[in-house]
């Protein structure tokens, strides 16, 4: 997809609101488009470095809990009789400190874990989410455990003129999570074009020959994982904001499972992947709703992830791209890590 | 392509009404449950509830000359899918009224949109303190809290031989567990109860010996079991295994029904609170409710033991309804305000709402019936 | 005479309670050709992976501009300016041919996490000029006309060739190269061996693994020759050529070594 | 002092399932390089069949258990045939997806089929336990650990002794070179792949009476099971059966003198402790590949 295309689609889904005011569609877009941001963020990892992150739920959580917890503050003993207090924060400064809290456990579990590879790495950034979400539920005088945290104030934004005003409006909603989302889209594309992008794509197609001219594995996969994190907890901190309620089950499987299903089923490895899949597996369960019965529901939405794996095993982006005429420039002036364009 | 699927999905949804008469529109009701998922089997069970109420009402001539249409919406048993389906019912179906969401924690991240759409939502279950306390003048809850519960469990006390002296708890750990362990340590150590050791269990734990094992160790004369219908079965059966040898009492208002056919080897006797007892309903407050809402359970062979739960989908139902009726429109602010004004007759008793949480902003609360039931060697009785 | 340039002193490797090197010591010294031969299994790719930081000896040192190397990471190594080649082709083949040279000169490039967000123009600079060396790199190899290919869809001989270019690619002080005509037609092999040369005659010190024995005593320096994981000869070709106990080895060992067989 | 005895018996008891359900799964990562996300559903689809077999038609308990093992084993085949033979070569991260449609989709077909509702499942073992001194436990558990060791000692026979089981162990140090020498890795696979489910089939027959059965009874287990490969090491067989007393034993003393709000989060952490401190896993042995 080239650049105009990319900016074409943003553009379309800005003017979505004003065009088409459906609240329920804004709803599902504002919902799955939180789910996307995930995914874009899991896709620099799981795409670009090739590592199956399992528990990448943990990071949405993580900054789920850390905005929640920024914005509505906390009083806590942390032993010796000392205690750490928070006054309530700003929503920004929570959405700053989610992005803040889950890099630094990216980077954490970036040097735990990168140890290893494979299917090891796998069941690790599993366990991981899932003792996160175990001190979640039993860490009670931070977290409220199984109580959840509720309460928490809706998105705020500065307007020129008017200053802090709530976003509550479903449109308002809907462009913040957009804009959060071209942010992480620009992010993760800047990093792919860069120097470090092409040192993560090495590692990912032949992890020995990149070592040997000099790419710092664990280096460049620590980094990898502290931005992929932040983003995941950018979009933990959309989902706090617009749910309004942070309870243990943030760091459910089935998130992290939604997040992957969008990437792989898109096209890892390509920056609209995420986009397209997600845009799918999105809209997918609230287009099921009603349709038939609920587990025939969930039995089509795991039978869609099976039957496209199965006959698109690169993903719908890499398979339109080779579907659609040789679009590209001979001479590439600019070759870059992905295999199709860039918007 | 969207249309058409729209239209599809409006044929799937007419065979329900056709057989009814009616000249008007239908009155949809909402309705948000987990039917799939970890909790599907009572979110099922309250379903079933609501939707056999919805029949005998229409049978009778339905509400304001129009049938009543029930628009049930799956949330998977996780928080963001209840927000999912509310939006959906609230904007897709246009309800003006909602009957949700089982557990406290999706009931609670349904609350942000009731305030934001301004509809009603009458809350059939969940326990949480905090749902009518923190000032959302769209909730309407039927369901006892842990704290009335324990205090109505309280004024029983003196039923119990021998006496209950000092008390152990094995709680879920989730917001259910945790509240009915706070609340009944407050109600009972008022009554000069001692309290022993609170041990907790994840909701998917199967294996309970470490729990029950270290409940021994506690000089405590009976445990408080919190917990889903499935870890009371587990519990109360390890329990016999351990030869913990103390009695159990089950809060929450459901009840162990596996023991029936698969009883526990005599002199193991066990209590439960439960709201309404389907083995009596001669016992209940309005027996002829209750008649009507068993046998109409009965009648769709659905489990007998549903039925200790599915009672709050159809009180639900019947109190919606009536609000409807008081109101004189389908509108959720007219509904909202005839919701205080409902005076009925459930299966569970008397439905009434109270004002509770901050003035001017006060939501519902209605205060429920309370019955102890007993099981030994597979026969229920009422203490 | 100044100090060797790698100086590798009874290191001892084993893999898997194997002993697969039992005490290895060669020097090479800057500028040279070196070329280490032996028999199939003589521990060659072992001793390579010793060097090159991928397995850690159990015993020895190696000095490489006379600093201790062994504990160190690959990378690490790499960054000191010595790289290696693999036996087995190995490239980034779903890349670009232009895109393995680029992530091969990693070590030419500085930009960190800041210069990926912020256009400075020293990040464009950076960007341009490792193009043109890596433009420059193909061009070396005789792949400039392929640089949009993916590395995958290259004829074998060409993929031998880009797996030099890339170890060679970041300007190493020292190249080990691992087998690089292995699998090679004589016209490629020739072509190869010019390359040798030509890296050479660019000032890069040069470590050989390769089993064509025509190809390693027209282009060594001087042979180092392994068997059974330790040294039976050091010197130059001529007097390799005639070291009837290297005979010995090649005879008994294994006498197809003395030919085309890769491993 | 009694309670610890209690702990151990208990402990004890849980690690032989979990070694049974930890061994099915790390065959099928040893062999096949797969990780099966649907071995909770086998577990699950194993009680299931017990209850059904003895529930409804009335079949003895004892046949009703190796019946559902065999169907576990029949259900194992098929999903290797039909959804990752097509797959073979493909990334690991496809395959995993694959397979976590493939348990969504098991776990709402018994949904659908069975009802959310826990049933019981009858046994011929009484309701009351047998007390040894201090200690108790139920005849049904002691059946269940009984043929749990018998499992694992049949397996291992099944290994060591037959030619099947060379064949599976050769794929499992090296399928290159096993499928050079005669082996058919295909073959293998799906043998391999049916009898790990056929031992998770096998884990939910057994451990469905002893407690309830329902759809999403294989969710904590398959993450259990995770667990247990881990700690012993991924791909490793002994290890899998000493990861599996050992989170028995972990769980039921940290349970029973720790804190029992975190008696599942244990497992977990003892995982993350033995990653940072030997990758590898517990156990180590020359069998484990790479």
């Amino acid at each position: 997809m080239s650049g105009l295309v990319g900016w074409a689609f943003v553009l379309a889904m800005a003017l979505l609101p004003v065009v088409a005011p459906d609240p329920y569609m804004l709803a599902v877009l504002t919902s799955a488009g939180i789910f996307i941001i995930g995914a874009i963020s899991l896709n620099l990892l799981l795409g670009y470095t090739g590592q199956l992150s399992l528990g990448h739920a943990a990071f949405f959580g993580l900054g789920a809990y850390a905005s929640a917890l920024a914005s509505l503050g906390f009083d806590i003993g942390i032993g010796f009789g000392m205690r750490l207090r928070l006054e309530p924060q700003p929503v920004y400064v929570g959405f700053l400190s989610a992005i803040l809290v889950a890099g630094v456990f990216g980077w954490l579990l970036g040097r735990l874990a990168f140890r290893i590879r494979g299917a090891y790495f796998v069941i690790i950034t599993i366990c991981f989410a899932q003792v996160l979400r175990m001190l979640a539920l039993n860490w009670v005088e931070l977290t409220q455990g199984p109580m959840a945290l509720v309460g928490i104030p809706p998105f705020s934004l500065w307007w020129p003129g008017q200053g802090v005003v709530d976003l509550t409006s479903k449109a308002q909603t809907y462009w913040l999570v957009l804009g959060v989302g071209v942010l992480a889209f620009l992010v993760v594309r800047q990093i792919v074009h860069s120097r470090i992008g092409r040192a993560l794509v090495a590692l990912r197609e032949n992890e020995t020959l990149a070592r040997s001219v000099g790419i710092r594995a664990t280096h460049y996969l620590v980094i990898a994982t502290v931005v992929s994190a932040g983003i995941a907890g950018a979009a933990g901190s959309l989902f706090a904001h617009y749910v309004r309620i942070v309870d243990p089950d943030v760091f459910l499987f089935i998130y992290t499972v939604t997040m992957v299903i969008m990437v792989i089923t898109g096209g890892k490895g390509t920056l609209w992947g995420p986009v397209v899949g997600g845009l799918i597996f999105g809209l997918l369960p609230d287009m099921l709703r009603g349709s038939a019965r609920p587990e025939a529901q969930w039995i089509a939405y795991g039978a869609a992830m099976i039957l496209l794996v199965m006959f698109l095993p690169r993903g719908i982006v890499p398979a339109v791209a080779a579907w659609l005429p040789a679009r590209r420039p001979a001479t590439q002036a600019l070759p870059t890590p992905v295999r199709e364009g860039v918007g | 392509m969207l249309t058409r699927r729209t239209a599809l999905l409006t044929g799937l949804a007419l065979p329900a009404l056709h057989r009814t008469g009616f000249a008007a529109d239908p009155i949809k009701i909402g309705m948000t449950q987990p039917l799939t998922g970890s909790v599907a089997a009572s979110g099922n069970y309250v379903a079933n509830g609501a939707k056999i109420a919805v029949d005998v009402l229409n049978r009778a001539g339905g509400v304001l000359g129009a049938p009543i249409q029930l628009v049930l919406e799956d949330n998977k048993s996780n928080p963001r899918e209840a927000v999912a389906a509310a939006e959906k019912l609230v904007l897709r179906d246009r309800v003006p009224v909602m009957i949700g969401a089982w557990s406290s924690t999706f009931t609670l991240s349904i609350m942000p949109k009731l305030l934001e759409y301004k509809v009603p939502m009458v809350v059939e279950t969940s326990s949480a303190a905090r749902i009518t306390t923190s000032g959302n003048p769209y909730v309407f809850r039927i369901a006892p809290t842990s704290e009335m519960e324990a205090v109505a469990f309280a004024e029983q006390l003196a039923k119990f031989s021998p006496a209950i002296r000092k008390i152990d708890f094995l709680s879920v750990n989730n917001d259910f567990g945790r509240g009915a362990t706070e609340k009944f340590t407050a109600a009972l150590q008022a009554k000069g109860i001692g309290i022993g050791r609170t041990e907790t269990m994840t909701p998917e734990a199967t294996d309970l010996s470490a729990q029950i094992t270290a409940l021994k160790q506690s000089d405590g004369d009976t445990v408080f079991l919190t917990t889903g219908v499935e870890q009371q079965t587990l519990a109360l059966r390890q329990g016999v295994e351990q030869r913990l040898g103390k009695r159990w009492v089950t809060t929450g208002g459901s009840f162990p029904d596996a023991l029936l056919a698969n009883p526990l080897p005599a002199g193991n006797t066990s209590y439960h609170i439960l709201f309404y007892a389907p083995w009596f309903p001669e016992r209940a407050p309005y027996p002829a409710i209750a008649k009507a809402y068993t046998d109409e359970w009965n009648k769709h062979g659905w489990e007998f033991a549903g039925l200790t739960e599915g009672f709050r989908g159809y009180d639900a139902v019947l109190t919606v309804v009536e609000a409807i009726k008081l109101a004189g429109r389908a509108e959720s602010e007219a509904i909202r305000e005839a919701l205080w004004k409902v005076k009925l007759q459930g299966v569970n008793g008397d439905i009434a709402f109270m004002k509770e949480g901050p003035a001017g902003r006060e939501s519902g609360q209605n205060k429920p019936n309370v019955a102890i039931v007993t099981l030994s060697e597979g026969k229920t009785g009422l203490l | 005479m100044t100090a060797p340039l790698l100086r590798v002193e009874h290191v001892m490797v084993q893999i898997g309670g194997l002993v697969a090197v039992s005490d290895l010591g060669f020097e090479v010294g800057q500028g040279e050709v070196v070329s280490l031969i032996g028999p199939n299994g003589a521990g060659k790719t072992t001793a390579f992976n010793a060097i090159t930081g991928y397995i850690r000896p159990r015993r020895g040192t190696i000095h490489f501009e006379g600093r201790d190397i062994i504990g160190l990471s690959p990378e690490r190594i790499a960054a000191l300016g010595l790289v290696r080649s693999f036996q087995r082709t190995s490239i980034f083949g779903a890349c670009t041919v232009l895109e393995n040279a680029l992530m091969a000169l990693h070590l030419r490039g500085r930009a960190g996490l800041l210069e990926a967000f912020i256009p400075l123009p020293g990040r464009r600079r950076e960007e341009a000029r490792l193009r043109d060396e890596a433009m420059a790199m193909l061009d070396f190899v005789g792949l400039s006309a392929r640089a949009a290919a993916r590395a995958d869809s290259l004829a074998y001989g060409e993929q031998r060739r880009l797996g030099i270019a890339l170890a060679a690619a970041a300007a190493p002080r020292l190249l080990l190269l691992d087998e690089p005509a292995a699998g090679l037609n004589p016209s490629e092999t020739a072509d190869c061996m010019a390359l040798i040369r030509q890296l050479r005659d660019r000032g890069t010190t040069i470590l050989l693994v390769e089993h064509d024995m025509a190809m390693v005593m027209r282009i060594s320096d001087r042979i180092v020759v392994l068997n059974q994981g330790r040294i039976i000869a050091d010197g130059p070709p001529a007097a390799i050529r005639e070291n009837p106990e290297v005979i010995r080895a090649y005879l008994g060992g294994a006498p197809e070594g003395v030919g085309h067989a890769a491993a | 002092m009694d309670q610890a005895l209690q702990h151990l018996v208990n402990g004890t008891v849980l690690g032989g399932t979990y070694a049974l359900l930890g061994i099915g799964l790390t065959l099928i990562f040893g062999v096949m390089r797969v990780v099966n996300f649907t071995h909770g559903e086998l577990y699950t689809f194993g009680a299931y069949m017990t209850y059904a077999l003895v529930s409804l038609l009335q079949l003895d308990f004892f046949l009703s258990l190796l019946l559902a093992t065999l169907l576990g084993v029949a259900l194992g085949a098929a999903i290797e045939v039909l959804l990752l033979r097509p797959l073979r070569g493909a990334d690991i991260d496809s395959v995993m997806l694959a397979m976590i449609g493939a348990a969504l989709v098991l776990q709402n077909a018994a949904m659908w089929a069975w009802g959310g509702v826990a049933k019981l499942v009858p046994t011929p073992f009484g309701g009351t336990p047998l007390v040894l001194g201090p200690v108790s436990v139920m005849p049904l558990r002691l059946f269940v650990l009984g043929v749990a060791c018998a499992l694992l000692l049949g397996f291992w026979l099944l290994l060591e002794r037959t030619r099947a089981g060379i064949a599976m162990r050769a794929t499992f140090q090296d399928s290159e070179t096993a499928s050079l020498m005669g082996v058919r890795v295909g073959w293998v696979s799906t043998a391999t792949f049916a009898i790990g489910s056929g031992l998770a089939a096998a884990a939910g027959a057994l451990l469905g009476p002893v407690f309830m059965v329902s759809p999403t009874m294989g969710d904590l287990v398959g993450l259990k099971a995770f667990a247990i490969v881990i700690l012993g090491g991924l791909g490793n067989l002994p290890g899998a059966v000493i990861g599996g007393f050992a989170l028995g034993y972990v769980e039921e003393f940290g349970g029973g003198f720790v804190s029992t709000e975190y008696r599942d989060a244990f497992g977990f952490l003892l995982i993350i402790l033995v990653l940072a401190i030997r990758p590898q896993g517990l156990v180590a042995l020359k069998e484990r590949v790479g």
